[in-house]
């Protein structure tokens, strides 16, 4: 293992843009996991394939309007907003249905919270092979020849048409900051400001604060439980949602099983900013992908998940309830 | 303030003070207990007292002051060894094992005193044997002096709040302390209840055990213990026997104006 | 007599799983008594035997485990389509881990039907499956598996389809040398067994000429700080080990970059998903392949019968695959039944397939081995030399 | 009402005398002995070896019965557990063959060592932190112990490692398989399996080698759950402050928790290993730690018997349903809901938690009752 130092100073201005940039979609992602931890308690483990199947609906929604090429100006920013509407529509739909079918029957019967855990291992699994299976379910229908284009290949890598021209947007020293990574930053920012408003201030947001805190008292308070665990988890599908189609941009392309490895990834985040925190997802989630980008330079890109790991091992080690701390409800024993 | 019921002191709480950030909650604190006496620690809500017994047992450091027990300090030991020393305590809000039976309960407080380890424990050796035995049979006892031993297999969390709280207590002594401290006991128990569990507290100390009391009910502290102590915003207001101590109008300004229906 | 009843039993169920049994021979259990040669298909042909293909047919690596199927189904239903006796097609699914390899092996040991086995398609499997075959001596023809080390543990029933990394790897960094003429080279793994020996050998090969190197993890996505790297270093050519999921995913983020040097991969990227993933990205890469090309009539053919069958074009290892599963067929119409003849022909055999010429050395190796550059131009896979 | 009538079937195994009860345990024992050369039609697995699935079986059942000392005595959640067990593994491969050519009978011992040793250095900084962060932090370790294996050539790297020894083989006497014609069992003399020869085409043997293992752990288990130990485990489990105010020095018996796990997860680790002959990280994604924990959960934490039943199902049925195949993964994600949601305590809970549900349904079903009766009386 060399250490890699002039490379890692030379490129330090490209390096840290370019974690950020993925580093938000964590945070994005991160927020949904801190959300329903900060409610319920619960690791939700199926959290990523909410994210999943986002990416495939930008995925689709840009299949289905782009045809041949680039259409470029006007036209390619409304595809942009479908895309992203489309992508937040149907993490928002899956996460609900997750929590009907998946925690709703749980959380009704008091069941401890590891069972809520191999729960939502359980619908991880399935959704994901409902996804890496769709060739076989729309066969069953005799869809599987009409929607030829979006089924196939369910197995492998699906891509996405090119629409957004990367140029180069301005320059810090002689590294060049690029539009997708500028957008992804923006918007991941603006959307956990825009969330972490609507939970201080808003009535709903209010609910789930209080919920978060002493979920016995909120109820005798008249917040009711079921909504504010719904709330919870539209807006955590939500961000996913953004995540899904700010991945989009940035890769490209998706797979029915891309949500694992970025749920983990997530998920450490969400810990490493302090869970239960709206703002610690943010943090988290930017210094894991700066820290992630880092590490490979110095290290090897090979090292890169050993580097995030080892960083929330050591984060954890030294703040004990991560950068921020937890928040969203209370510190509890 | 006299100094009654002689004997070799227990416990010295010597100038301890506890700070949570601005927060005062305990401000040079001193008193003692002697063995075998009942010492009652009163004061309003608020006033330190579930704070200084976590002092005791280990549960927060002091910011300042000493703790000694049996002239030896405990400020810094771990929580487990404070008990291993021969503290033991009940918890306000019950906190048994609530999956395990009350045998077995009773039996993780005698273990404190065990050294059973995982050899003796895999290859039955003879200390595992020894310690079982002697385990279940001091168990037993117990759980047959607090009334309870027809529940011995019994869950804890299916024995009645009565039961739950004599289950505490005779966890807290299994553990052969020589201070037991009780916070509450009395907490939620109606008044024949209460007459019991004082002939209770009677009994333990009658066994040779010092005991520290914790309790709101004046009519309960009064009646059992030997000597108090009355805290109030963190600070040691009046000690004294119970008698003089109902007449003290420090006290009665500080604690019985402020709360009435717990003076009564 | 109660043995060979019942592999006469396991044998019909093989046939019946595999594809519709046809009318082939008598079925009747009982007096199954002489199985061998109850066989009442038309010439010599063999009857009542069946291939196998060992690999992932789900699973994380199900993606690469597909082409591998259904190339070697297209040999098996092109030979049944004019044969008396059909072949049967087992599905043997180790998901790709080595895990179930060794149960899955002796189960299709102890199938007396299987006389070949299309695979083991990963080198983990194989070296978990692979004492097994020996011993039970079924032999194994892989399509895919590529550890050069294989091929030593010394077992007859070892055969590959395909060039290892030691004959692919010297032939990538002499393209590079001698026709890219580059200067400057970046080699990029992605720490698979695969792709790891095929790096490891570019750069021992290119030498001083490597001014960096990078090591990314298969089903990664992100590759910004391997693309900084590769820009950084001023590198005009890249090389990268591996498949061609990351293959696309790699060359994007660099052409989204303003990288402009040439990208050069192996075997493992020829798939139609490279050029799906990457899309312009793919412009310009430079594929090697010990596959002979499809301007070949006899490739041309394989490719459109493929892809009318599956309605795809065929992806890596495709062929390799069908050529493997032909092997053993002609075998099969020769009226081999049994595994040790089938060993000795296979160890004997000497003909031109679709990739390649095939004949084996005696460890198995295939002897002649011709390394092709491809390159992408508008959009699809064209040959462009051989690599002498 | 099946609970009733399989408590009514525990309450009579219960009264039998000891004898009979030895009696029994010896004949399930025995029976379970000659399962694979049984080849009992329905439970034998067609595709793949049915005495190779169930080596796999026993494996998983260690790995659970580890697991189950963490996870459902300890209460301490880890997603990482295939760590230790690639430990494990890992370490038997290179002594007996990578870089040393120990025999398998020393390396083996060395390998849990050197297992229990990694399991108490990850646990000293980490079983401090809470619970639903240990689940994390022990999920990266598994992580980095699969990728430090990927990407170190000394440790094989992506290739891995080859021929890892086999146990030493005794070769005593020949045992004939059953093989069965329709309902009708016939001895097959052709199909025998050499006691105890540890060979490459017959995985019986290890097999019984596995069972063997899980029958000591079993035993092992209860000796040890029966003890100040046990006690001490489950008093943290279920208040850790409370535990270590009665004297539990939680931490240091948090520690041992972990440290045994560890030593069984090695121990399955080699086994696997030895058995497997070869060993890439492939055997040891995330998925497994997952799977392990589903055993653990879905058969009932807590519970030796749970937990083997638990491995039974994760290991098992997918092998024995391979003609699911492709939605394999589908199936076992919906059983993992449905258990979930319809059995919550596992399928076989630990004794004591039937005990508390049924007082529970009992005061519920009063409670309801009473609500039932003022309502009417209202009406």
């Amino acid at each position: 293992m060399d250490l890699n130092f002039s490379f890692f100073f030379s490129n330090f201005p490209e390096l840290t843009v370019t974690g950020l940039a993925f580093g938000a979609i964590y945070a994005l992602i991160a927020l949904g996991y801190t959300m329903v931890y900060g409610v319920l308690q619960l690791i939700n483990f199926a959290h990523s394939e909410v994210f999943m199947y986002g990416t495939f609906a930008a995925l689709w929604f840009t299949m289905a309007t782009v045809g041949g090429g680039n259409p470029g100006g006007f036209q390619t920013l409304a595809i942009l907003i479908g895309a992203l509407l489309s992508a937040m529509a149907m993490s928002a739909l899956i996460a609900l249905i997750l929590e009907r079918v998946a925690y709703r029957p749980l959380i009704k019967r008091n069941a401890p919270r590891l069972i809520a855990l191999i729960s939502a291992i359980g619908a991880s699994f399935v959704l994901a092979e409902l996804m890496g299976l769709r060739d076989r379910v729309t066969g069953w229908v005799g869809l599987d020849d009409d929607l030829r284009d979006y089924v196939g290949r369910a197995r492998i890598n699906n891509s996405m048409p090119n629409i957004v021209d990367n140029k180069v947007l301005f320059s810090i020293g002689d590294a060049d900051v690029r539009m997708v990574d500028v957008i992804v930053i923006v918007a991941a920012i603006v959307m956990m400001v825009a969330v972490d408003q609507f939970v201080r201030r808003s009535r709903l947001g209010r609910g789930i604060r209080a919920t978060a805190q002493d979920p016995e008292t909120a109820a005798l308070m008249g917040v009711n439980s079921t909504r504010v665990i719904q709330l919870t988890f539209l807006l955590g599908g939500l961000m996913a949602g953004v995540a899904a189609f700010l991945y989009m941009l940035k890769i490209e392309v998706t797979k029915f099983d891309v949500g694992f490895l970025l749920g983990v990834k997530a998920f450490t985040a969400a810990v490493l900013g302090g869970i239960g925190n709206l703002r610690g997802a943010l943090v988290g989630g930017l210094v894991l992908g700066v820290v992630e980008n880092w590490g490979s330079a110095i290290l090897g890109s090979e090292w890169r998940h050993v580097v995030a790991f080892v960083l929330l091992v050591v984060i954890l080690l030294f703040r004990p309830t991560g950068i921020l701390g937890e928040s969203l409800g209370k510190a509890r024993t | 303030m006299a100094e009654s019921a002689p004997g070799r002191r227990v416990l010295e709480v010597d100038a301890l003070t506890l700070q949570f950030g601005g927060l005062r909650a305990l401000d040079d604190v001193s008193f003692h207990i002697n063995e075998g006496e009942i010492l009652g620690l009163i004061g309003p809500n608020g006033a330190g007292k579930t704070t200084c017994f976590n002092a005791v047992t280990g549960v927060y450091r002091p910011t300042g002051g000493d703790i000694r027990f049996n002239g030896e300090s405990i400020v810094g030991r771990k929580r487990f060894q404070i008990t291993q020393m021969g503290i033991a305590r009940t918890f306000q809000n019950i906190r048994l094992f609530r999956s395990m039976t009350a045998l077995e309960n009773v039996m993780v407080g005698a273990d404190a005193n065990h050294k059973t380890g995982m050899l003796s424990a895999l290859f039955r050796l003879p200390r595992h044997r020894v310690e079982e035995q002697q385990g279940h049979d001091r168990a037993m006892e117990l759980l047959r002096f607090m009334g309870i031993h027809r529940h011995a297999d019994e869950l804890a969390a299916n024995l009645s709040y009565g039961d739950q709280r004599r289950l505490e207590i005779a966890r807290a002594m299994a553990t052969d302390p020589k201070l037991i401290c009780l916070d509450e006991p009395a907490a939620g128990f109606n008044p024949a209840e209460k007459v019991q569990l004082m002939e209770l507290i009677r009994k333990v100390r009658d066994q040779g055990y010092t005991v520290l009391l914790i309790e709101h009910d004046m009519r309960l502290v009064m009646g059992v213990t030997d000597r108090i102590v009355v805290l109030e915003f963190g600070r040691k207001i009046a000690e004294g026997l119970p008698d003089e101590i109902r007449d003290n109008p420090a006290v009665i300004a500080a604690y019985l104006g402020v709360d009435e229906e717990d003076a009564s | 007599m109660i043995r060979t009843t019942r592999s006469w039993r396991i044998a019909a169920a093989a046939v019946a799983a595999g594809l519709t049994l046809a009318a082939c021979g008598t079925t009747d259990d009982e007096g199954g008594g002489d199985d061998e040669n109850a066989g009442g298909g038309g010439g010599d042909a063999a009857c009542d035997v069946s291939l196998a293909f060992f690999g992932p047919q789900t699973g994380p690596a199900a993606g690469l485990g597909q082409p591998i199927i259904q190339g070697a189904q297209l040999a098996i239903d092109q030979y049944n389509a004019d044969a008396e006796c059909e072949v049967g097609y087992e599905l043997i699914d180790s998901q790709g881990s080595p895990d179930q390899a060794p149960s899955l092996a002796t189960e299709a040991a102890g199938n007396e039907a299987i006389i070949g086995v299309v695979g083991p398609a990963f080198s983990g499997e194989s070296d978990a499956a692979g004492p097994i075959f020996a011993e039970a001596g079924l032999p194994t023809i892989s399509p895919s598996a590529t550890n050069p080390a294989l091929a030593d543990n010394g077992w007859d029933t070892f055969h590959r389809a395909l060039g290892n990394d030691a004959t692919q790897g010297p032939a990538a960094a002499k393209y590079i040398q001698d026709t890219l003429q580059a200067k400057q080279v970046f080699v990029i793994d992605d720490a698979s067994e695969y792709g790891a020996g095929l790096a490891d050998i570019v750069k021992e090969e290119l030498g001083d000429t490597v001014v960096g190197e990078d090591t990314i993890q298969v089903g990664d996505t992100d590759f910004s700080a391997t693309v900084t790297a590769v820009t950084s270093s001023n590198a005009d050519t890249v090389f990268f080990g591996g498949y061609y999921a990351e293959a696309a995913l790699i060359v994007s983020q660099l052409r989204d970059r303003g990288y402009e040097g040439t990208f050069v991969v192996a075997d493992g990227v020829k798939d139609p998903g490279y050029l799906d993933g990457a899309k312009d990205a793919a412009e310009g890469t430079i594929i090697t392949c010990p596959c002979i090309p499809a301007e070949d009539p006899a490739v041309a053919e394989f490719a459109s019968a493929y892809e009318e069958e599956f309605g795809e074009a065929p992806g890596t290892y495709a062929a390799e695959a069908y050529d493997a599963a032909n092997i053993f067929l002609d075998g099969i119409a020769e009226g081999i039944d049994n595994r040790e003849d089938m060993l000795t022909f296979v160890n004997e055999y000497d003909e031109q397939g679709v990739t390649k010429q095939l004949k084996f050395d005696e460890t198995g190796e295939p002897s002649d081995v011709h390394v092709y550059a491809y390159s992408v131009k508008n959009g699809e896979i064209v040959s462009d030399q051989e690599i002498e | 009402m099946t609970n009733k009538s399989s408590a009514g079937f525990r309450q009579r195994i219960i009264a039998l005398p000891k004898p009979a009860k030895i009696a029994l345990w010896v004949a399930l024992a025995v029976l379970a002995y000659a399962l694979p050369l049984l080849e009992p039609p329905l439970i034998s697995t067609p595709g793949t070896d049915f005495g190779g699935v169930l080596f796999t079986v026993t494996v998983y059942c260690m790995v659970a019965l580890g697991l189950n000392i963490v996870v459902g005595y300890a209460g301490l959640l880890d997603l990482g557990y295939v760590g230790f067990y690639a430990i494990g593994a890992y370490t038997a491969a290179i002594l007996t063959s990578f870089h040393a050519s120990w025999p398998l009978l020393l390396a083996i011992p060395v390998a849990v060592a050197v297992t229990m040793v990694s399991g108490v250095l990850l646990g000293a900084p980490t079983l401090r932190v809470r619970g639903d962060y240990l689940a994390i932090v022990t999920l990266g370790f598994g992580e980095i112990i699969r990728l430090t294996a990927v990407n170190i050539e000394w440790l094989g790297a992506a290739k891995g490692i080859s021929a890892i020894q086999r146990p030493p083989s005794i070769e005593l006497f020949e045992i004939p398989h059953l093989f069965w014609d329709g309902a009708v069992p016939l001895v097959d003399p052709d199909d025998t399996t050499t006691f105890l020869e540890f060979g490459v085409l017959d995985q019986i043997p290890y097999y019984w080698l596995g069972l063997t293992v899980v029958i000591v752990l079993l035993f092992a288990d209860r000796l040890i759950k029966d003890s100040r130990v046990g006690r001490a485990w489950e008093a943290t489990r279920e208040d850790e402050d409370a535990a270590e105010l009665m004297g539990v020095p939680t931490f240091r018996f948090k520690l041992l928790a972990f440290s045994t796990g560890a030593f069984i997860g090695g121990l399955a680790g080699a086994l696997y290993a030895s058995r497997q002959s070869f060993i890439n990280p492939m055997s040891f994604l995330l998925l497994f730690s997952i799977l392990f924990l589903a055993a653990v959960v879905v058969g009932g934490q807590g519970n030796r018997w749970g937990v083997i039943v638990g491995a039974i199902v994760v290991a098992y049925l997918p092998e024995r349903f391979r003609e699911f195949s492709e939605f394999r993964v589908l199936v076992f994600g919906l059983a993992l809901m449905l258990l979930s949601s319809f059995r919550p305590e596992g399928l076989l809970p630990p004794r004591r938690t039937v005990r508390a549900k049924q007082l529970e349904h009992e005061i519920e079903a009063l409670e309801e009752g009473q609500l039932e009766e003022e309502e009417a009386a209202r009406g």
